[in-house]
């Protein structure tokens, strides 16, 4: 039952809820959450491939690398967040379009 | 299972009973899991009892007053007799509420103060689970809490409930820096993550245990560590997030009847616990302070051990006056991490040379 | 092994003192002074310790060495280490010393200076640096070291930044080191480049087993020594010294005179080993010249500061020409001696000029208190100082039962023999004996006009007084130490001493290898014979001679030395005006640099503007043309061509909606597509 | 051993079933808590792939730290009763088509790929791994380390500036 393939299935079933979270959620920190999911769905596979292949420590060493940059992410997109929602009131996405101009 | 490596108490206990051998060994773990379950939470449980009636009374002497007298001898049925209150007490849940996570806030509340003691080296054979990560587990597991009072504090509805749950969760992440630069230190010190290596470590008479040995690093990352673990659990003096003058009583102010008892036992079961890891990293677990004392056994020390920093705990209750929000960030900022800093560089350079 | 991490007890003490002083200076009691000086006295009861285990032992081979990795990159390790052998211990204790003694005048010198405490902790600090530079036995240490004492310098000669002339002498001084050391870097990265390592055992380990040889080596021991030159002041790079005078006169004394000057004879000690015949004769001769050059500049001037800037100088360059001819232990034998009567020397003139810059204060007379024509007679007011001065200068102009006679005494000697077996390098001993006489002239001419006579400023005289305790219990400790007897048990021969037992001259398997027999001979081996006693005899005739002239002419005023200025115009100039070196340079390299930056500014004015100005009006003509085409032909078609774009962009206009979640889903499906389309 | 498949199948279950729930929840607040026990799963995924020490460090980093920043950026950008989350039927549709392939695909090339895997029978030994992750991230990885932890100060100083008042 524990095998590479089911690890590997968990980790595309968790990246594509995370992308469908981020292209279907209103709230920008909804979109933010799918990121995560995004993100923890690369961990499983590193350490499931570090597991069950012979690179040894290799992935573990990434997935920490990855934590570091979730955090970073999380932090700068939850300031930009808040930021936005200074400036416009809202957080909503479909209402932000100011790439548009 | 992974487990299976690692010494388990209740597991042992388990396999030497002959009445239970046609359980696979897997479920004979997860039997010896659940008896561990309820025996701790019988321990906080028991624990919260003695200690409210404690603490009531040492809150009475100190202000020079008897405190409760009238239930058993000097008092010590009251306690027994307001839990049985509250048990019977009505499930209040106000209009507006979000029941779905009002509901589900106490019981993750209390499960992390009952998960920590799953890796607590109550004596040299004495530990559930004595895995090679221990300390980082405690540190992971307590961490668990603020999403906890963050969804008692908005399913309720209520203004001071969010703002308590807010000063909670942004007073315990800011301190779990000094907690966890402190814990580093002993973490250095002996080397291992490991619970009981630690202890282990710390043997030899009291001038090995980390608060004397690394003098006077051990010392400042014991008091950094004591000091915001009390943060940690919102305890006087830092207790904002409760201050009962400014905010009612925070994230709790809907709670009432069982629900209200998680928490409080919660917060019984924290002080226990932080108490234990203080006793554990710095003050050498279940080891005797001299050698003289050896034939009394492990698990006596440790409850002593402990049990004398609940003790500080309370009295510090009664004496101390609560900080200021400002106050609170800047001890914990610019007093307890720059020290903490200083003292990983000094147990570094101790360890170094 | 125990005496090498008191000796890094030693090192580190200082820096604690400072990291205290620099922080909470201004709180501690009495400011802080207490806290580095008696830091700086542990130091040197701890220095005596070491001392006193090596005297024990007393084995010229003793050497304990403590190595650790510092900086691992990748394959490339760069170790430190420390090392502690006789040279170290003796150095130690100079430096703990003079340091101790310097730092309690201090406390009288300095007081009431609105920034007390920042000169504590300036002061630990660079007893911090030099002791550090003493321990390393490695380049790079060692070259830390080097820059860390070049700053502290710098921060204590501007110590008094609100004087112009103070600040300038502080970068002036950084900047001409900043040349040497320049020299002494590439001259590192050579080492580092042919051996792999700056491990000083690493190097003499490639020079013996020769892989480290010929015109290389000698290049990279004459760049080393070029840090040496700028660091130690010698000639051409010596200009800086006087300049530092600015500085507050313990800071003169202590890092000026006995220790931070000397660390470039310490640098040449300790790659001694490294040297070739050629390297040494260099050495030899730049060291030769400066200790005549700078006499001759000493006996004309008359700021009494300055006078003794030029006779540390000199002195300087009398070591390092004794390195250079191989006289190894003499020339670190009158490091040390020199350490102890120079920086006596300095703290007398501190004291002379502290009572007349006081008494001029109170006698409110606005005149220069360094002057030595303003001074006379000091003698009467203040006795310590004056019969401790008399004991340096006795010391340094080389008079018997002094410990500067004994050290002086072996460098010339050293000379001389070298001499004896290389007649062609004849103008080496010349230099050093004629160096001897100026030195012992000019010493006591500045003895007669500052203590002799009668007080120039006859208003100001009832202010002078002798100065406070603190001031003068280190003149007298000083001046203990210039007697021979704590050197050496005979009078007139060093060989004597535990001194010479304990300094071996190190194997120079470089000079060895040049299979030359020159310089083998010199210096050492020559003191035993007969150049010895020859040298003993000169160099008494010699001093003796300089005092009675210098005495004949400002004491009794038989000779009168305007008259001799007058007689020799020209020279007389030449001497006081410090033979222009300094105009030298700035009519050279500063005149230089400034006339490219004016040239320059003049180019960039002038033929770029003028150039760019060109093109710009040909452009403008070109563009009147092309403007014309643009309107008429090349429009027509980009309307017509825009129009049509306008249209398809209405219609993919429609697509870009602003929301990225939508390109996003596109982006998506694209690609599903995409690895679709390429895998069927 | 059918015990710890059981064990492992509750875990899997959680962790895509809350990470289904914080794709259609349609309060934010739930979709935070949901993603909070869906971290969770994962953190006890890693402790079946012998990554005890990513799993603390998991529930540290993502519950400790992320999630909590997430549920204050929650609490300080909606109002308590906060509106429908779900975005417009359209985007709705064709995002479940780009997703789903995307799944179908990655699906596929699990199944067909012949994955070399080490031989992992009953009693493989497990060891602690921090202190291998500890020798490596000061050795191979020093590096990588050293750009994270600036990476992690740039990041810093750009939220503290991105938040800080306008008005000075």
């Amino acid at each position: 039952m524990i095998t590479l393939e089911v690890f590997l299935t968990i980790g595309a079933l968790l990246f594509v809820f995370g992308i469908l979270a981020v292209v279907t959620k209103r709230n920008a920190i909804g979109v933010l959450m799918g990121v995560e999911l995004i993100l923890n769905a690369a961990n499983v596979n590193f350490i499931a491939f570090s597991f069950f292949t012979d690179t040894g420590i290799d992935g573990i060493m990434i997935a920490l690398f990855i934590f570091v940059i979730a955090v970073a992410e999380a932090a700068v997109a939850l300031a930009i967040v808040l930021n936005i929602f200074r400036n416009m009131q809202t957080i909503n996405v479909d209402e932000i379009d100011s790439l548009k101009k | 299972m992974i487990q299976a490596e690692y010494y388990n108490i209740f597991v042992k206990i388990i396999d030497q009973l002959a009445v239970l051998d046609f359980l696979p060994p897997v479920w004979k773990f997860i039997l010896a899991s659940v008896i561990a379950a309820l025996v701790f939470f019988h321990v906080i449980a028991i624990f919260a009892l003695v200690a409210i009636w404690v603490e009531r009374k040492v809150a009475g002497h100190i202000q020079d007053r008897l405190g409760p007298m009238e239930t058993g001898w000097h008092g010590v049925l009251q306690t027994l007799a307001d839990a049985i209150k509250l048990l019977i007490k009505e499930d209040i849940i106000a209009g507006g509420i979000d029941r779905r996570l009002f509901v589900l806030a106490p019981v993750i509340v209390f499960m992390t103060a009952l998960a920590v003691f799953v890796v607590f080296p109550v004596g040299e054979n004495f530990i559930v689970s004595d895995l090679n990560i221990g300390i980082l587990y405690i540190v992971a597991i307590s961490t668990l809490v603020v999403p906890g009072i963050i969804m008692a504090g908005w399913s309720s509805n209520n203004k001071w409930s969010l703002f308590g749950a807010m000063r909670s969760a942004a007073q315990i992440v800011s301190y779990e820096v000094p907690v966890g630069l402190a814990i580093v230190c002993a973490v250095m010190a002996a080397g291992s993550l490991s619970m009981q290596t630690i202890v282990e470590s710390q043997a030899g008479g009291f001038w090995n245990w980390f608060i004397f040995s690394k003098f006077p690093f051990g010392f400042i990352a014991f008091f950094i560590y004591f000091v915001a673990s009390l943060a940690e659990i919102n305890r006087t003096p830092f207790d904002l997030p409760e201050a009962e003058s400014e905010i009612v009583a925070g994230y709790m102010t809907e709670y009432s009847g069982m629900r209200w008892s998680f928490f409080f036992l919660a917060e019984y079961g924290n002080m226990l616990a932080v108490g234990a890891i203080a006793t554990t990293l710095f003050l050498g677990g279940w080891q005797t302070p001299i050698s003289l004392l050896s034939f009394i056994p492990g698990p006596v020390w440790f409850t002593a051990k402990t049990m004398f920093l609940v003790f500080v705990h309370i009295w510090l209750r009664w004496t101390l006056p609560r900080l200021r929000v400002d106050q609170l960030m800047y001890m914990c900022w610019k007093v307890l991490t720059p020290f903490a800093f200083v003292s990983i560089f000094g147990i570094g350079l101790w360890m170094t040379f | 092994m125990a005496l090498l991490y008191l000796a890094i007890v030693i090192w580190l003490l200082p820096l604690f003192a400072f990291v205290v002083q620099i922080f909470f200076g201004n709180r501690l009691p009495r400011k802080g002074d207490w806290l580095v000086v008696g830091a700086m006295f542990i130091d040197l009861i701890l220095a005596l310790i070491i001392f006193a285990n090596i005297l024990i032992q007393y084995d010229p081979g003793y050497r304990v060495t403590l190595h650790f990795d510092w900086i691992v990159l990748g394959t490339q390790n760069f170790p430190l280490g420390f090392a502690l052998d006789n040279v170290t211990a003796v150095m130690l204790v100079v430096v703990t010393a003079v340091s101790a003694l310097v730092f309690l005048y201090s406390i009288g010198y300095m007081k009431g200076d609105p920034r007390y405490s920042r000169y504590f902790a300036y002061l630990s600090f660079f007893a911090f640096s030099m002791l550090g530079l003493i321990l390393f036995d490695n380049l790079l240490g060692i070259y830390m070291c080097w820059e860390l004492v070049g700053l502290s310098s710098y921060l204590l000669i501007g110590f008094w930044f609100e004087k112009d002339s103070a600040s300038n002498a502080g970068k002036k001084a950084f900047i001409t080191n900043r040349v040497g050391d320049f020299g002494m870097f590439v001259g590192m990265l050579i080492v580092f480049y042919v051996t792999g390592t700056f491990s000083l055992d690493g190097i003499e380990a490639s020079v013996v087993s020769g892989n480290f040889s010929g015109s290389i080596l000698t290049a990279a021991g004459i760049l080393l020594f070029v840090g040496a030159v700028g660091k130690s002041a010698q000639f051409p790079l010596h200009v800086w010294l006087p300049d530092a005078m600015e500085g507050p006169t313990p800071v003169s004394a202590l890092i000026h005179a006995a220790t931070m000057v000397v660390a470039g004879v310490y640098l040449v000690v300790r790659i001694f080993f490294m040297l070739t015949p050629d390297s040494m004769l260099v050495i030899a001769y730049i060291g030769g010249f400066t200790a005549l050059f700078a006499a001759t500049i000493a006996l004309v001037q008359n700021d009494i500061k300055r006078v003794l800037a030029y006779s540390t100088i000199s002195q300087i360059g009398y070591m390092i020409l004794a390195l250079g001819t191989g006289a190894y232990a003499a020339g670190l034998f009158h490091l040390m001696t020199h350490a102890f009567f120079k920086a006596l020397l300095f703290l007398g003139s501190g004291s002379v000029i502290h009572a007349v810059e006081h008494a001029f204060r109170s006698g409110k007379i606005d005149a220069d208190p360094q002057d030595m024509n303003n001074m006379g007679g000091l003698r009467r007011k203040m006795p310590v100082t004056f019969w401790t001065f008399i004991i340096a200068t006795v010391a340094i102009s080389g008079v018997p039962f002094t410990s500067g006679f004994l050290s002086k005494d072996a460098i010339l000697a050293g000379t001389l023999s070298f001499a004896g077996t290389h007649p062609q390098h004849f103008l080496l001993p010349f230099f050093g004996f004629l160096a001897a006489g100026l030195t012992a002239f000019y010493m006591f001419r500045l003895v007669f006009k500052t203590f002799f006579g009668e007080f120039s400023i006859s208003k100001a005289w009832g202010y002078v007084h002798e100065s406070a305790l603190t001031m003068t219990i280190p003149l007298v400790v000083l001046s203990i130490l210039c007697f021979f007897v704590f050197y050496s048990y005979s009078p007139v021969s060093p060989d004597e001493g535990w001194f010479y037992h304990l300094i071996e001259k190190p194997e120079q398997a470089a000079v060895a290898n040049a299979g030359s027999a020159m310089l083998t001979t010199g210096g050492e081996e020559g003191e035993h014979d007969s150049s010895h006693s020859y040298a003993l005899i000169m160099s008494l005739i010699i001093a003796f001679t300089g005092i009675i002239i210098s005495y004949k002419t400002y004491y009794s005023g038989k000779i009168s030395a305007v008259e001799w200025g007058n007689m020799y115009p020209r020279l007389y100039r030449c001497m006081f005006n410090k033979w222009y070196v300094d105009e030298f340079y700035s009519a050279t390299i500063i005149r230089f640099t400034l006339g490219w930056s004016a040239f320059c500014g003049w180019f960039d004015d002038n033929i770029i503007d003028r150039v760019v100005n060109r093109t710009a009006r040909v452009t403008v003509v070109i563009s009147w043309f092309n403007g014309k085409f643009d309107n008429i032909i090349v429009d027509g078609l980009v309307n017509g061509i825009a129009n049509t774009t306008q249209l398809l962009g209405w219609f993919t206009r429609q697509v870009q909606t602003g929301k990225i979640q939508q390109y996003l889903v596109g982006l998506l499906i694209a690609l599903v597509l995409i690895i679709i389309l390429r895998t069927m | 051993m059918i015990g710890k498949d059981i064990i492992f199948i509750i875990f899997a279950v959680i962790t895509v079933g809350s990470a289904a729930l914080v794709v259609f929840s349609k309060k934010i607040i739930y979709a935070a808590f949901s993603l909070m026990l869906s971290l969770f799963g994962v953190a006890a995924l890693f402790v079946f792939l012998n990554a005890d020490f990513l799993a603390a460090v998991q529930v540290i980093v993502y519950v400790g730290g992320i999630l909590v920043l997430i549920l204050f950026g929650v609490l300080l950008t909606v109002k308590i009763s906060s509106d429908n989350v779900i975005s417009h039927l359209s985007q709705r549709i064709w995002g479940s088509i780009a997703a789903v392939g995307m799944f179908v695909l990655i699906f596929i090339a699990i199944t067909r790929t012949n994955w070399t895997i080490l031989d992992k029978s009953e009693d493989v030994v497990y060891y602690p791994q921090s202190e291998a992750i500890g020798i490596q991230l000061l050795t191979n990885y020093i590096l990588p380390f050293e750009v994270a932890s600036i990476l992690l100060l740039a990041a810093l100083i750009g939220a503290m500036f991105l938040v800080r008042p306008e008005n000075k």
